[in-house]
């Protein structure tokens, strides 16, 4: 069989060239290889000056002061930091956290990990489309509450949360702001000021960086300090110990530079295609778009066919590369809790599809999709028990 | 870590278009049984026109996964040419081995054989006429 | 000035070219690059097998089982995977631990955020040499002591302790035993089973890999869970979640092959270049070498000079890439806790210079270094208030 | 992030080697003064060759970092050919912006100052003779 056509960008990225290549420079025998922690030789000192520069590319891409990024190892890490390690830095003001049905399960672990030891959580329902109103968060402060954590872009339908509006009701409140943008940074403007955003995840394999490597970038007007969940050798103002992984940081640096420097042909490139590939399918019976009609990122498709099921779906279209819910649920084999919560039965959640795309996607990519979905759910409607013709 | 593979045999059977449903000639009958549903994570539908009490022209449809389908289009090429009282045999839905279905499936085996058994029941309830669904 | 002669393998490495080259055939747009846990499609599987290898290699150094080697990002989080995640899996048990004062950062970081969290810790004293007597650790142990944790060969000194000893002991008691091996993977036999481990942290970047990637290996016959630090998609069975970054991964598991194939070479040449340097100084007047001597690792020379000034020690002889204590805590610009702990003044612990060598060391960075430090010491020694001269 | 750095002014003074101690010639009188200790984390020592009352040879030693062996050095070179009693003067460990040292090191400049005064002390409290340690 011929390699499949990659339509899961949003479950990781093949790394560019260009971010392999900065990388590289810190791999070698030659100067940059060494520990950015060893500040009393050239070797450190190279290494940390890769460090500064790459805090200051991702820094920028959001509007963030560089010496505020914490380097983590992914938004899984990120994410427990900003969750658990914020609210426990403020457990003297109360043991409230608010957050969404529909996170990933990074905060959703987060938050159960928090409620084991001893806060409560209240998990905010979106609507069908699965959005969530900022009157919502807002109901749901408490004076107790101390931390909201709502992702900007879903990971699995796209969907975009109005992160301005709920940051500027919870700095009203003085209330920590949380915002999971690991799908959007490089595809939405982000900036940490204006949208009242006091802890940001972010990571580089989303977006064409390498994986294993993401930051916490904090706003340094409210928060420069959160409960560690790694210690060690007091690296990074001891929020975060560990031997900085100087490849990594400077591909992710890379890798956010480039996003800086693309985002304004790349983003409407991407959604032109998946556009394309939405109006190759939409008219078959029983397809659906899972998530708001518009106000979705321009990378993700999610589609669930009524009427197949969802195991032969996905082999039917074997020839691509994608996804049923997200991967990170996909080693657990149920259906998707983030498609369940905009009220798709159990059938329909697990005959979905998640069609992302990304830098490297190109038009000849969504013939391929098109051809093969339409081939794909038109063969297994026709062997449906329901179907018309029998 | 390996998700769900399936062998030569299962998609090959898989990856063949439904069968249409077969013209009636005079005769002849079209039975057919419908069993599980969604909830059971299968529905099958047998169907099989009835000549000179013989199964000729054995078909199904599938809401289901690619081995309960394989297991269907097995099945129903097994029946081809055989006399209706078949449909009941276990050995039918037995003999499944070269489909390599993984164990935690084979419970769904039950929903064909409900199917078949519905199959043989609408021959027996309707003497003659179009199957119902 | 010419690129000092790199003498500072104990705080990190270059990657080994050939480490390098597997990691880049995950790091391409070919089929290396996918997400391990998107196991419905090609790409996810190609990843998936990489991981597996790594481990097979890993697991294979250590004689390990590779399904329980849990992937982390570097050493400092197995070391607190190791001890909070082990302590609080056993905390019905009981919540006392048993480390020594001379143990890395991570775990001495660990031990007090379980001190935090309501544990007991006992922190043995080891003697002027750096040893701990098994049987103090056995003196040590209390009914409800759940954990203990002795590192292999530490890092400032180099000094062995005796894991298979104390192991034995730990076993007999029930009681979990991980052992921090970063300095001794690769250069000296473990075997987590001969041993009695529970729990063993390892990583790349101290042997010719990439920083950011470690691993926590359990003994699946004492203990295959233990509590989570970070929560999220289910990776790894629950106990590390994240998206697995599979570059990394791989660069490790080459580095541990390298590891074992080279070891029966390396470790006799690496001995042999140590012992030119420390015969190449060890006639200067002040100069006495830290830790046992003997029982060291062979690839770490750790001296403390009188009656020279540390920073002007340091100074001197900056045509070496070398550290003072351990890179980790020279950010914190503290003499070193660990020659402290061995009985050195603060004075002699800042003159103190840790020389570690490694695969790219050669015969002629041996030289240089002698000359460089003969002439930087007896210069100093010279200037000095207390000179004979004078 | 970044250790301590030297500007070439105290790189080119650190890499002086140790002045030998002067011979004493007929007529002429060696005086010195010690200050700090290790705790102060400085120890300095100055000397001088005292003829016909001016300093000439003036050396030192010391255990010290790098910015104060080389502001020993610059005093050091100042003092020559001035009168003894300039071994007070504020000034000389004044003006030594040259080496820029770290503010959290300009409390061991009064070690320098003691040393120097220890050395005026040593001038007067023996009249002369070979200086004391
Ligand atoms: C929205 C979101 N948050 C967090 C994560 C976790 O990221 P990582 O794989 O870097 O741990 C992902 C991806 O899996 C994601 O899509
Ligand atoms: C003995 C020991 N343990 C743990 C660590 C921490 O390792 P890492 O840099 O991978 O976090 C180090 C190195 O800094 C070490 O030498």
């Amino acid at each position: 069989m011929a390699e499949p056509t990659y339509l899961d960008y949003a479950a990781t990225t093949p790394v560019d060239p260009r971010v392999r290549d900065r990388m590289l420079a810190a791999l070698g025998r030659d100067s940059g290889f060494g520990n950015p922690a060893a500040v009393t030789h050239a070797f450190g000192r190279a290494a940390a000056r890769q460090v500064e520069q790459a805090a200051a590319e991702v820094a920028a891409l959001v509007h963030a002061d560089p010496a505020y990024v914490v380097w983590t190892s992914g938004a899984t890490e990120s994410d427990n930091l900003a969750v658990i390690g914020g609210a426990l830095f403020r457990r003297q003001r109360g043991r409230h956290v608010v957050t969404v049905s529909t996170e990933h399960k990074a905060v959703l672990g987060a938050c159960a990990e928090l409620e084991r030891r001893g806060f409560a959580v209240t998990y905010l329902q979106p609507d069908r489309d699965g959005i969530v109103a900022p009157q919502a968060v807002a109901a749901a402060l408490q004076p107790d509450t101390v931390l909201v954590s709502v992702m900007h872009a879903n990971n699995e339908t796209g969907v975009i949360q109005d992160i301005a509006a709920i940051g500027a009701i919870c700095r009203q409140a003085d209330v920590l702001f949380h915002v999971d943008a690991v799908q959007s940074a490089g595809k939405l403007p982000l900036d940490i000021a204006a949208q009242c955003i006091d802890l940001l995840t972010v990571n580089a394999h989303k977006a064409c960086g390498p994986k294993g490597i993401g930051a916490l970038i904090m706003n340094p007007v409210t928060v420069r300090r959160v409960e560690p969940l790694l210690w060690g050798g007091g690296q990074q103002r001891g929020i975060r110990a560990g031997t900085l992984p100087v490849h990594q940081i400077a591909g992710m640096g890379e890798t956010f530079r480039l996003l800086a420097q693309e985002m304004a042909t790349e983003v409407p490139r991407i959604r032109q295609l998946r556009d394309t590939l939405w109006d190759g399918i939409r008219d078959l019976p029983g397809v659906v778009l899972n998530g708001h009609p518009e106000r979705r990122i321009g990378s993700i498709l999610t589609v669930s066919v009524a009427g197949v099921e969802g195991e032969s779906l996905r082999y039917a279209v074997n020839d691509l590369a994608v996804t049923s819910g997200s991967a990170c649920n996909s080693a657990s084999g149920e259906p998707s809790y983030v498609l369940r919560a905009l009220g798709r039965s159990d059938a329909m959640a697990e005959a979905s599809l998640r069609l992302s795309l990304g830098r490297f996607s190109s038009a000849a990519d969504v013939a391929r999709a098109i051809a093969s979905l339409r081939a794909g759910i038109q063969r297994l409607q026709a062997l449906s028990p329901e179907a018309p013709a029998a | 870590m390996t998700g769900p593979r399936y062998n030569t045999a299962v998609t090959e059977r898989f990856s063949r278009p439904a069968l249409p449903l077969p013209t009636v000639p005079a005769g002849s009958r079209l039975i057919s049984g419908t069993a599980g549903s969604e909830r059971d994570g299968a529905r099958v539908r047998f169907f099989a026109l009835v000549q000179q009490d013989r199964l000729c022209e054995v078909g199904f449809r599938a809401w289901a996964c690619p081995h309960i389908i394989a297991a269907c289009s097995l099945v129903a090429e097994r029946l081809q040419g055989r006399p209706p009282a078949d449909l009941c045999q276990a050995e039918l839905t037995g003999g499944l081995e070269e489909l390599e279905i993984p164990v935690e499936k084979m419970g769904k085996i039950l929903i064909l054989q409900d199917a078949l058994r519905a199959c043989r029941e609408d021959l027996h309830a309707r003497p003659s006429g179009r199957a119902s669904a």
